[in-house]
């Protein structure tokens, strides 16, 4: 790639001279979020059109912002917003794009190819299950397969594993490998810099669409990249939570059950910051939602602070005093064609209006602006739509949305995915504010690391069941992974 | 402000020499009418099924369905009234095949389209089905049918006579109508034209509002202010006629814009008292109803030949078609009063 | 590790375990999305049959063949522009100027019966290109491209006849209408054959598929690879040219050439379409639905005739008879989402 | 590490930086989406004024603001639902048995115009409330749920009438329409109350502004703490509302309540709306541009009239002018955001 140069605006996202990758090599590409990663990759796979520059492949030169001929050239992209058909059945998913053979479908040759697929990333998911009945991990290993299948021989994966267990990438990373040995490139994009190190051989990293530092593997010390992406030192992540939990009650559950969950029983103090660990499918997402009021609870009581709390839905639950920040920002949580401002505002409207109904639009402005500043969101202006936000400032928009709300109860469903290192750092303070100012913090993730630099206590679910809580003496990532996929059975 | 008041004072009287006539041609119908119900006397009518069709739900005929209740009452045969929803043509068609498939006796209809009514018209005849063609004839079916009204044609041409005497003969006229497509309006506004071919009379404007009874109004109005010398205006459809009225007496232009409309609804008859309209141009529906029975009855339980032999002296051929007609009225504010009385007396519901 | 996985129950495949097959075949069935527009249908039939012998009779079903016809293949047109996440609301006025315009072709120009419907026919397609250019190249929402030519295709067709029928269509365009299949009138057997094409293009297609693609997410579909603009051309093609079909088949059943027909015919056919399961947000819904939404359509319809159901009401009984159909619908689908969320 | 984040580049104002006053406000009039609407009203009056002077005079300008008056509360009630990413097919139906209900609790039932009237508009806004319910409780789509109102509301208002309108409605009543506020007749006054109304509700108010929010993402509005079942519900009972009153002011302005009336209004309401900028997706439109959309339709058909274009013609006049309307400001915006894309 030659030249590259990309600008929205008036702001350039991307200008790299230049940069070379070579088959048979996994290059991990790195960088704060906005840093033009995605940018990078779009244009390489024809999906964004570069201003200036050229991409080849082999011999060839890429037309530019032509993402078929991109593929033809045989570069497949796993994007960061999984393009999925919802109403199609998986198998059509994953073969679709493939070149038709012949006028008419077949149907059991289509079965068996997915099943192929999918058994290369050790993913049981019934062939003909519609897309949209999938959970959004479920959905990205639909979506990897789907580049896998093409036979790539340049494979760029944004974000890959973001959504996934420990298990799902490590199948994923296995897979990659795989084609690398066979002579592709793969491009892989990652913010958990301790993965981009175990499977990178060549580390590139990006900071204001600027190409800063080009390392091996050897080379790449989790120091000099963090110091290379931030562009300044960061003290070391932090160690454990900052404050202890009171030892108020702020909110319990007992035999709680929701469709596919529980009974689940647990405390959280004011103060405190609970985990919530598991397999993909676990049923973190679902005690989120049940909590949040957003899945009907079947059965079992909930108090919050000392109020008996039953939420009839996600309004009553806001009213409560309860937040929640979902794992699907798209689609469950932003308002994509609308600007900054509106989507920041969106839980806290009532709060902002005067006289009970009006809003008052430089109040709205002063308090967006505040609340995007205070989540460390970068944009031009307020008024810009998210759309045109990278992922982890969409992120970033949808947390500051809740924690200016200010709840009692925050539940926060994989709040980091998609959001680079400075950043994390930023949001685990955000997170430890809130539990400082005596918010209750339930925060599901796939990531351990995550759980165990942040929480006081790790609950790890199997089956929709809390199987085990861990204290923070306790932690061990073997022992949450066995609690996690050996659960007690139901 | 108030709008209008400078239009209600008294309006001119339309000229002397419009006299108005509701003699229709009920006298002959009603001797035929008696004549059946003679001949049919002792013969076991109850499971006679007769059916009327109309080309659209619509007050008009509403007459025509009290009409249809009398005679069947009065016979006691069984008569059932149908028509398709907003006029739709082809539903029309589907009515009419359905009756077939039902084997009713017999029916009269008022076609939507009587070109496309031919073929399921054919498809009873020779089921052997009755058919009786009312408010527009059948031309051009394989066996000639009955027809028992007044063609629109003619209601126009009528019309048209009015305006001119009205007019004195010259001026400038519009026309306001519910469709451009609907038989029925088509063929009232050619008559009309007809009528004033060789006048120096000219048609400067027709609009149509699609059935809808508020742009018929707006129509009024903006047809007022887009012709300033507007001398006439000719209300096709029912509903146009209290429109257009309302929009004269609104512009204060009421007795000084000739208005001469279709039917009779309680506006319109209101704005001919009022002197507003000048004319309105009646068919007889109630007859069609009527007598359409008697005639159905007729020709199934006496047969063709018998049937033939009572209404034969009635019966004038309009190029080609055997009608029996069912005479226009010309309602003016000399026979109002008159007129009403007869409806009230036929029993057709209160306007 | 493969292991590992199997044996994780979030992601265990579609089919409940072992079930005894007749139990099986009801749920089957329950499940099946069209189920209630079919059962209404069924109860319907039965219910006036009961109420009138006439009813199933051969000669009433064959006038509801030919109103099916019509209904139906517009709903199946309009079902591929909607499929796309489309409208299209001109098919009325598209059936009007195409009834004129053949009539036209006929009658007046003398064009032999085939060649006159053949010409009809490319002028239907023509409009049809049209709308796929505004709504691919100019994007123009559909339902403002249609709502044009809803207006400007109706205006033609009064504009050609200054509103009085177009006579003297030939005997071999109005046999068209005439003849049977086996008692099936040939508009009727014509539809069945479209349902056909149409169920083969959807479901064994790539083309078909990929239809569903470009409904279920314009974006993907492009980055997929898929030609979408293509797509959307071919289904505003293929619904303006069942409308032009229609307006052939309307001209033969009324032997002149009528510009005040198939007024708000569209709203019909795209009801029939979305209470046969179509989703109007595009990607969802199959064949066997719309071909059964439109049959509910004509079966109520008759059978308020049949019933002597006063013209002065037929409307609303209509209205509550749909209303009825759809609620126990909506209910019974509930009722499954429910029943599938109680089973883990 | 808290240094690492205020050092980032803290959000910018909106304001671009400085540009001559003048370019500025082409460019920001350029920008306006609703401006082509706003732009084609403008050019068609000039022209229609010219070409006839009783055009811009003010008893034909008074005339349009009655049509105005009906299609332009239309289009601004299905606003709201479209907003929500739904529609409203019932406008029409809703209107006829509105008018017919308001003369015959006026003129039969004696109650006194403004009972009658209340009475009247209570029984829309349950017409809606049913929609509401239907929409978010039933789950079934809102253009089925509408399309069967259609159906069944035209239905009721013809057998309360048999076809018959409905006479003896008192001076009261009618009054409403005779009546003139500095020359403005008070039907358009309340159209233009309404706008206002409605431009404060959705810019300036927090429910107003959940209402896009539905419309735009419902899962996300509902995840962050917004009742949107009642938003929705809400914007069905303003849109039934609107109806209703369209329905009293036709029957005043007619002076008797007609069955027929209404007619497919549904259409050129949404029509109005789509032309006027709002997303029929939901989510985004203003209500500026719902006006003017009105404004414009009401504008070409009273021009139509007045310059004596043929009946024959009119319709597709209309259709015309609209293509070319659609096609330029597309045209425009297309360049818009090329020209954006380009400037660095
Ligand atoms: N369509 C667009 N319109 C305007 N700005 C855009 C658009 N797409 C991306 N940007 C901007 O370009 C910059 C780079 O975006 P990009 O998605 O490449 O970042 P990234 O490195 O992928 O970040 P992340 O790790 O969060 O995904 C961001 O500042 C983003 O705001
Ligand atoms: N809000 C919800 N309402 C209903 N069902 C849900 C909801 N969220 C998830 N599910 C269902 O629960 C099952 C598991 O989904 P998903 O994996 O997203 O949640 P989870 O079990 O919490 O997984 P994870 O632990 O990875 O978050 C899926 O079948 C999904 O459809
Ligand atoms: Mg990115
Ligand atoms: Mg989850």
């Amino acid at each position: 790639m030659t030249g590259l140069h990309k600008a929205y605006g008036t702001t350039t996202v991307l200008d790299v001279p230049e940069l070379v990758l070579h088959g048979g090599q996994i290059v991990a590409l790195v960088g704060e979020n906005g840093a033009g990663k995605s940018t990078l990759t779009g244009i390489l796979s024809g999906i964004v059109r570069p201003d200036r520059g050229t991409v080849e492949v082999g011999p060839s030169t890429l037309r530019p912002g032509d993402p078929v001929h991109a593929q033809q050239l045989g570069v497949s992209l796993v994007a960061q917003e999984f393009p999925l058909f919802g109403q199609l059945s998986v198998a059509e998913n994953l073969l679709l794009g493939r070149p038709p053979a012949g006028l008419f479908v077949d149907r059991s040759a289509q079965r068996r190819q997915a099943r192929a697929l999918l058994d290369r990333l050790g993913a049981a998911i019934g062939t003909d299950r519609m897309v949209e009945t999938l959970t959004v991990p479920q959905q990205q290993l639909i979506e990897i397969a789907k580049a896998l299948g093409r036979e790539p021989r340049v494979l760029v994966l944004d974000e890959p594993t973001s959504a996934l267990g420990p298990v799902e990438s490590a199948a994923v990373l296995t897979a990659a490998r795989e084609l690398a040995a066979a002579g592709a490139v793969v491009v892989f994009i990652g913010h958990r810099l301790d993965e981009v190190r175990e499977i990178a051989e060549r580390v590139v990293v990006l900071r204001n669409g600027r190409l800063v530092a080009d390392l091996t593997a050897a080379e790449a010390t989790e120091q000099r990249l963090v110091r290379a992406m931030v562009g300044a030192e960061l003290s070391d992540l932090v160690g454990e939570p900052a404050t202890a939990a009171t030892d108020r009650d702020a909110f319990t559950a007992a035999g709680l059950t929701a469709p596919g969950i529980g009974p689940v029983d647990l405390t959280l103090r004011a103060g405190e910051i609970l985990g919530v660990a598991g397999l993909m499918g676990s049923g973190r997402s679902r005690l989120l939602h049940t909590v949040m009021g957003a899945i009907p609870r079947t059965g079992g009581t909930m108090t919050l602070g000392d109020r008996s709390y039953d939420p009839g839905s996600p309004a009553d639950a806001a009213a409560a005093g309860v937040g929640l920040v979902p794992e699907d920002r798209k689609h469950q949580a932003l308002l994509l064609d609308d600007s900054v401002r509106w989507n920041v505002s969106l839980a806290v409207l009532p709060t902002l209006s005067h006289r009970r109904y009006f809003l008052s639009p430089g109040r709205e402005r002063t308090f967006a602006a505040g609340a995007a500043a205070a989540a460390g969101v970068k944009c031009e202006s307020i008024e810009q739509p998210v759309r045109g936000l990278s992922g982890g400032n969409q992120q970033k928009i949808v947390f500051g949305r809740w924690f200016a709300a200010r709840p009692r109860l925050l539940l926060l469903d994989e709040p980091t995915r998609g959001v680079d290192v400075g950043a994390k750092a930023g949001i685990y303070q955000l997170i430890e504010q809130a539990a400082a100012d005596g918010m209750a913090v339930l925060v599901a993730s796939s990531e351990l690391e995550e759980l165990m630099q942040l929480t006081h206590r790790i609950a790890v679910m199997s089956r929709g069941r809390l199987v085990r809580t861990f204290d923070r003496d306790q932690f061990s990532k073997e022992a949450v992974m066995t609690a996690a996929t050996t659960g007690a059975p139901r | 402000s108030k709008s209008g008041g400078d239009g209600a004072g008294p309006a001119a009287a339309p000229p002397a020499d419009l006299p108005g006539s509701i003699t229709f041609n009920d006298d002959d119908l009603g001797k035929i009418a008696a004549e059946i119900k003679t001949q049919v006397a002792g013969k076991n009518l109850a499971d006679v099924r007769v059916a009327m069709v109309i080309n659209n739900p619509s007050a008009f005929w509403r007459e025509g369905e009290a009409g249809l209740d009398n005679a069947a009452k009065e016979l006691g045969v069984k008569a059932e009234f149908q028509g398709p929803q907003g006029g739709d043509l082809t539903r029309q068609l589907s009515i009419l095949d359905t009756l077939r498939a039902q084997k009713v006796a017999g029916y009269t209809l008022s076609a939507v389209d009587p070109a496309a009514a031919r073929a399921p018209v054919d498809a009873a005849i020779s089921a052997g089905i009755d058919v009786v063609a009312i408010d527009s004839p059948l031309p051009g079916t394989r066996e000639p049918v009955l027809y028992l009204g007044t063609p629109n044609f003619e209601a126009g041409q009528q019309a048209g006579e009015a305006m001119k005497k009205l007019l004195g003969g010259k001026g400038e006229v519009a026309i306001l109508t519910g469709s451009l497509t609907a038989t029925n309006a088509t063929q009232r506004i050619a008559g009309f034209q007809k009528a004033l071919e060789g006048s120096e009379i000219k048609v400067v404007q027709t609009l149509a509002d699609d059935a809808d009874p508020a742009k018929a109004l707006s129509n009024a109005q903006t047809a007022l202010q887009a012709n300033p010398g507007l001398g006439g205006i000719y209300a096709v459809w029912s509903y146009v006629g209290p429109a257009v009225g309302q929009a004269v007496q609104a512009a204060g232009k009421a007795g000084k814009v000739f208005v001469v409309a279709d039917d009779a609804e309680p506006k319109t008859v209101q704005f001919v008292k009022d002197g507003v309209i000048q004319a309105m141009i009646l068919q007889r529906p109630y007859q069609q109803g009527y007598l359409g029975v008697y005639l159905l009855t007729a020709l199934k339980v006496l047969g063709p030949e018998a049937t033939n032999k009572i209404i034969e002296p009635y019966v004038t051929d309009n190029d080609g078609v055997r009608t029996l007609s069912s005479g226009i009225g010309l309602v003016t504010r000399s026979n109002l009063e008159q007129f009403q009385a007869g409806l009230t007396e036929l029993g057709v519901p209160a306007q | 590790m493969t292991a590992a996985h199997t044996d994780r129950p979030a992601v265990t495949p579609e089919e409940p375990v072992a079930e005894p097959a007749g139990r099986r075949l009801v749920t089957r069935l329950a499940a099946t999305p069209e189920i209630g527009v079919i059962a209404t249908v069924i109860v319907l039939f039965i219910v006036f049959s009961a109420a009138s012998e006439s009813f199933a009779g051969v000669s009433n079903l064959q006038t509801m063949g030919f109103d099916l016809a019509q209904y139906g293949i517009l709903a199946l047109g309009v079902s591929f522009v909607i499929l796309t996440g489309g409208i299209d609301l001109s098919l009325g006025s598209v059936v009007a100027l195409t009834a004129v315009v053949s009539a036209w072709l006929n009658a007046r120009a003398e064009l032999p019966a085939p060649a006159a419907i053949a010409v009809t026919l490319l002028l239907a397609a023509a409009i049809g290109v049209l709308h796929g250019v505004f709504v691919t190249r100019l994007g123009v929402p559909p339902f403002v491209t249609t709502l044009i030519t809803l207006v400007a295709a109706r205006g033609a067709a009064l504009a050609i006849t200054k509103g009085f029928p177009i006579d003297g269509v030939s005997e071999t365009f109005t046999d068209l209408n005439a003849y049977r299949v086996l008692l099936i009138p040939v508009p009727t057997a014509i539809f069945i054959v479209c349902c056909v094409a149409a169920w083969v293009f959807l479901e064994r297609t790539y083309a078909g598929r990929q239809l569903y693609a470009v409904g279920g997410n314009r974006e993907a579909a492009r980055l997929a690879g898929i030609r979408t603009e293509r797509r959307i051309m071919l289904a505003y093609v293929v619904s303006a040219l069942c409308a032009g079909l229609v307006g052939v088949l309307i001209t033969s059943r009324l032997s002149v050439g009528q510009p005040g027909v198939g007024q708000g015919w569209e709203l019909t056919a795209i009801a029939a379409a979305v209470i046969g399961g179509i989703s109007l947000s595009g990607g969802a819904g199959r064949v066997v639905g719309v071909a059964f939404g439109a049959i509910l359509l004509v079966v109520i319809n008759t059978g308020l005739v049949i019933l002597h159901v006063s013209p002065y009401y037929q409307q609303i009984v209509l209205g509550l008879v749909l209303a009825v159909a759809v609620t126990t619908d909506r209910i019974r689908s509930r009722r499954l989402a429910r029943a599938r969320r109680a089973t883990p």
